[in-house]
């Protein structure tokens, strides 16, 4: 399956009376947008905002965020089985819109979600400060259901990203990648002296705002199974987890997995990447056993010389993260974990919540208790109300003049356990 | 049936003790819950969910739900090893900030969220006998 | 930069020389010439200026430092009157206003790198100033402290003191000057398990394949994150003799006096009790009873030697088939104690234990 | 416990019912015991037979303490 990739480079944004993209800035019709995302009855208000890299601009709570792309050929659409009917992607051209990225924003429930700064001390920690940003913020009817809530929340900022990314459909790309990966057997002749790698990735699934869905199919309902890695670049994959900022992975981060893309880097010169498992991380102890059997069994059955692993959130994952590595390296397959840290706020307790000895190979993404203080911004999108009582803050963490101290866990995607950042923890 | 349902969500009491055997503390927190689930372990029950459910930390809900099987060879050693790591691991995130005392709609929306994790189970329990 | 950097470091320079930054160190008796083990029974002790090793010591720190005082103190006595000996040291070495504190290094001495750790923390904890010790990288001691203090990696025996001496005092010139301490390779201490966050030059999944590559390739790679649960202890040498050997018993069963004078909990155990077995033969059921929360406890409470086998051991006592029983046994809980909770009961009463000259365990656990 | 009575160079040997626990937390020599209600002995054959297993299972533990091991052993 391959697929051509078109890179629109997006290096700043402004409102505009049309939507379209100009020398390399992406131009929003602000009322034509709200407009359009008001559709869903579900949602009271919507305000689009703008936050740039560098400006004063603090965001708050995140939802989700996407990376505007638009399917330009070849089958299906951006996000089969949710924004259109299901149909199998990953193949013909996809336009995306690099720099740029849909961030939905909004009180889900009391406790949700973290942090973008835009620039200061705390910008470094997410990928998103350097993002050009077209901010959702919406608002729910009085007394709407909360499952309800999150999946207007989730569909509105699809749409939105679908709706933008449109704009991109016939435009000439500043660099086009072609991702290629062949059926299995064809794939090992061609690289047949190459060690065959496929990537395991857990998707979280244990139930209300800790969803994931492929091809609009919640993954807890899945068996593993496989994948082709070109299909998450269409979208195949969506997050509807929100509760853990830190090691969210974001639609945008599935757009853009970092392990697909670094492993494609080396595809055909130190390794044969042959093929994605996708996998879940039930609550119900048999599904993780069944799962994490499954998981075995398709490496063994596929031949895998190694394969990468990355986990979704902390706690009970991490049982699910062990048993994967333990069954698959029983198959006699090497393999390599990468996860985050919660070793406590002083860094001395364990960081994980489970461990076998299997695990002898693992890369850390940082420790997400250690406390960040954030300085004061200009300007809040959204709202800081819930600072106190999102995941990495605490009682009194929101200081008058308007700076904050919390746990580094409170920034999205700081310490997101598929490596796309380069933060990292050592022993001292 | 010899599924119970361990948990000091009023929430989950509310709808599934017509259906389920329901273990209520009301006035359980967290840790708590986790430390019965322990004693019920030792006294032969086995988990079926993992004690650690959700992203939500020890120390910011207060709501546990969890579902232990009467076990009929006794001990379980795995679940004894999965709920001590749980409990080490909850007093980690307690040592250093205590859970927040939350306003009633914010405990509501714990509530829901534990409540739907643990929804996601029941609903294909009844597929397995022991 | 460079320049500002100077500047600031002769404005520092220029101020120490006024002032000098006080040092007290600790030894042993031993370092300081104050006989062998026949002496290590010796109270604490404090004199003004260095003594043994400290001479050195103050050459490695330079003029801007001025060992004050030597801390003394016999091994024996520490590890036998571990609080006292810590309330009394401290005491003595407050007189002198120290700025930094300086233990050892103990090299591989089992009951003198205990002693430093044990010092070196109180020090620290209780005096406020920065602590700082040396020792082998298998002495008892580091296991115990090295999360607390920093310990600098010595060699196996004090041939290694003039390696030693240099590296402790250069981590200790960072310390009391409050500069950025380096991970363990960099500044030479043993690594305290205390994970901090840095940014590497390549992002995670990147390493991540550059490790799998090494891992299927069977090249050497490092794990970012050691598996900590399976921290393992050499095992200890065998017993020679064990009909000349003294044991004792420690239990997680929960077995205690009727009662249970301690107040043990049944499950989650914050402490421990040491129980008397003198002139018992065996554990009646009216003197002992189980708290343990997770059990049937029915058999226990009827014969506790269920648990703390006293009947046999007595038995194997009067054969001779021992060498001797200790007159107590040791309780807790295990139901759900704490891993951190377990390790501080078996810290405390392993000193116990070795003060007690026990030769081995038996530790009995439902 | 185990781990830090080793470390300071005692030998522990430990009689549990639960050999992966022991295994988990770290203890070289164990000694696998009867059950968790009565792990040194078994009452329901009698006083008698239940002091001659309690017997049996501390001489392995003494024999365990006197057998030099490399790694973690469960003596059978």
């Amino acid at each position: 399956m391959k697929l051509e990739l078109g890179k629109i480079y997006i290096k700043d944004i402004r409102f505009g009376d049309n939507t379209e993209i100009k020398n390399g800035t992406l131009i929003i019709n602000k009322k034509e947008l709200e407009e359009f995302a008001i559709s869903d009855e579900r949602i009271k208000s919507v305000t689009i905002e703008l936050a740039r890299p560098g400006e004063s601009i603090r965001i708050a709570p995140v939802k989700d965020v996407i990376e505007p792309r638009v399917k330009v050929s070849g089958p299906g659409c951006i996000f089969p089985g949710v924004m259109g009917k299901v149909k199998g992607v990953g193949s013909g051209r996809t336009h995306a819109l690099v720099g740029a990225a849909v961030v939905t924003v909004g009180k889900i429930v009391g406790f949700q979600e973290g942090i973008i700064d835009m620039s200061g001390e705390t910008a470094k920690y997410t990928p998103f400060s350097e993002t050009n940003n077209i901010c959702v913020v919406m608002e729910p009817v009085e007394g709407l259901e909360t499952h309800d809530y999150e999946q207007a929340g989730r569909l509105l900022g699809l749409k939105v990203a679908n709706f933008i990314g449109e704009v991109a459909r016939n435009i000439e790309p500043d660099e086009i990648v072609i991702y290629d990966t062949k059926p299995l057997l064809e794939q090992i002749k061609e690289f047949p002296h190459l060690p065959k790698v496929g990537y395991i990735h857990m998707l979280q699934s244990q139930g209300l705002l800790h969803d994931t869905y492929y091809y609009g199919v919640d993954a807890k309902q899945i068996l593993p199974t496989l994948m082709y890695p070109t299909e998450i670049m269409d979208g195949a994959i969506i997050s509807g987890n929100c509760v853990a900022p830190c090691d969210k992975v974001t639609t945008f981060h599935h757009l853009n997995n970092p392990v697909i893309e670094d492993l494609y880097k080396r595809h055909g010169k130190d390794l044969n990447f042959v093929t994605v498992i996708l996998t879940n991380e039930n609550v119900f102890l048999m599904d993780k056993e069944r799962s994490s059997d499954m998981v075995a069994k398709i490496v063994e059955f596929l031949g895998l010389d190694g394969v990468i692993i990355t986990e979704e959130g902390y706690g009970n994952p991490d049982t699910d993260l062990m048993m994967n590595c333990k069954k698959v390296s029983d198959v006699g397959t090497k393999v390599v974990l990468i996860t985050d840290e919660f070793p406590g706020r002083d860094g001395k307790s364990q960081s994980l919540a489970d461990a076998v000895p299997e695990a002898d190979a693992l890369v850390s993404c940082g420790q997400g208790n250690i406390i960040v203080n954030f300085p004061k911004m200009d300007k809040i999108i959204g709202t800081l109300e819930f600072v106190e009582t999102m995941i990495g803050g605490y009682e009194g963490c929101l200081k008058e003049d308007g700076s904050i101290d919390a746990e580094l866990q409170i920034i999205i995607a700081s310490t997101i356990a598929n490596g796309y950042n380069k933060l990292a923890a050592k022993g001292y | 049936m010899n599924e119970i349902i361990l948990t000091n969500n009023s929430k989950v009491n509310d709808k599934y003790k017509s259906k389920f055997e329901i273990e209520f503390i009301e006035k359980s927190g967290y840790l708590n819950i986790l430390f019965e689930a322990r004693n019920m372990i030792y006294q032969g029950y086995r988990l079926l969910t993992h004690p650690m459910s959700s992203s939500l930390k020890p120390n910011q809900t207060k709501f546990r739900s969890i579902i232990l099987q009467k076990n009929q060879n006794n001990l379980d050693t795995e679940s004894i090893l999965m709920i001590e790591r749980a409990i080490e691991s909850a007093e980690k995130f307690l040592k250093f900030k205590k859970t927040p005392d939350w306003d009633e709609k914010i405990l509501d929306d714990f509530r829901t969220v534990d409540m739907s994790i643990i929804e996601g189970v029941l609903n294909r329990i009844s597929f397995f006998i022991n | 930069m460079d320049t500002t950097n100077l500047q600031q470091k002769d404005i520092k320079r220029g101020e120490t020389k006024m002032k000098k930054i006080k040092v007290v160190h600790y030894i042993n008796n031993f370092f300081a010439g104050v006989g062998g083990e026949e002496m290590a029974h010796i109270e604490p002790e404090i004199k003004p200026g260095v003594i043994g090793p400290g001479i050195s010591l103050q050459n490695y720190l330079g003029d801007e430092y001025e060992v004050v005082a030597t801390a003394i103190c016999g091994d024996s006595y520490f590890g036998e009157n571990l609080s006292d000996a810590k309330s009394k040291i401290i005491d003595m070495i407050k007189i002198y206003e120290p700025d930094l504190f300086i233990a050892g290094p103990a090299f591989n001495a089992g009951r003198y790198g205990v002693a430093c750790g044990a010092i070196a923390k109180a020090v620290q904890d209780e005096l406020g100033i920065p602590s700082i010790t040396g020792m082998y990288i298998e002495n008892p001691g580091v296991d115990m402290y090295r999360k607390d203090i920093y310990i600098v990696e010595t060699a196996i025996s004090a041939a290694d003191m003039r390696n030693a001496l240099p590296k402790i005092s250069n981590l200790a010139k960072k310390l009391a000057n409050n500069e950025e301490i380096l991970s363990p390779i960099e500044d030479g201490y043993i690594e305290r398990g205390i994970r901090v966050n840095y940014f590497h030059e390549k992002r995670g999944s990147d390493r991540a394949v550059d490790m799998l590559l090494k891992k299927m390739a069977g090249d050497e790679y490092i794990t970012e994150y050691p598996m900590p649960v399976f921290d393992r202890v050499k095992p200890s040498m065998a017993i020679k003799d064990i009909t000349k050997s003294k044991i004792a018993v420690v239990t997680s069963g929960g077995i205690v006096p009727q009662g249970n004078p301690d107040k043990i909990e049944s499950s989650s155990a914050t402490k421990y009790g040491v129980y008397s077995i003198k002139d018992m033969s065996t554990m009646k059921p009216e003197d002992f009873m189980t708290i343990h929360g997770g059990y049937d406890r029915a058999f226990v409470l009827k014969n506790p030697n269920l648990v703390v086998p006293l009947d046999v051991l007595r038995d194997m006592e009067k054969n001779g088939e021992i060498g001797e029983l200790a007159n107590y046994f040791i309780s807790t809980t295990g139901t759900g104690t704490s891993t951190g909770n377990a390790k501080k009961f078996g810290e405390d009463l392993s000193k116990m234990l070795i003060e007690d000259k026990v030769d081995a365990v038996i530790l009995t656990s439902t | 416990m185990v781990k830090e009575i080793e470390r300071v160079g005692i030998p522990v040997v430990h009689m549990c019912t639960v050999v992966p626990i022991s295994l988990t937390i770290g203890a070289n020599r164990i000694i696998p015991a009867v059950g968790i209600p009565y792990p040194l002995g078994d009452p329901t054959l009698g006083e008698e037979t239940s002091y001659k297993i309690r017997r049996k299972l501390l001489e392995k533990a003494l024999l365990a303490l006197q057998t030099e091991i490399e790694d973690q052993t469960v003596f059978e």
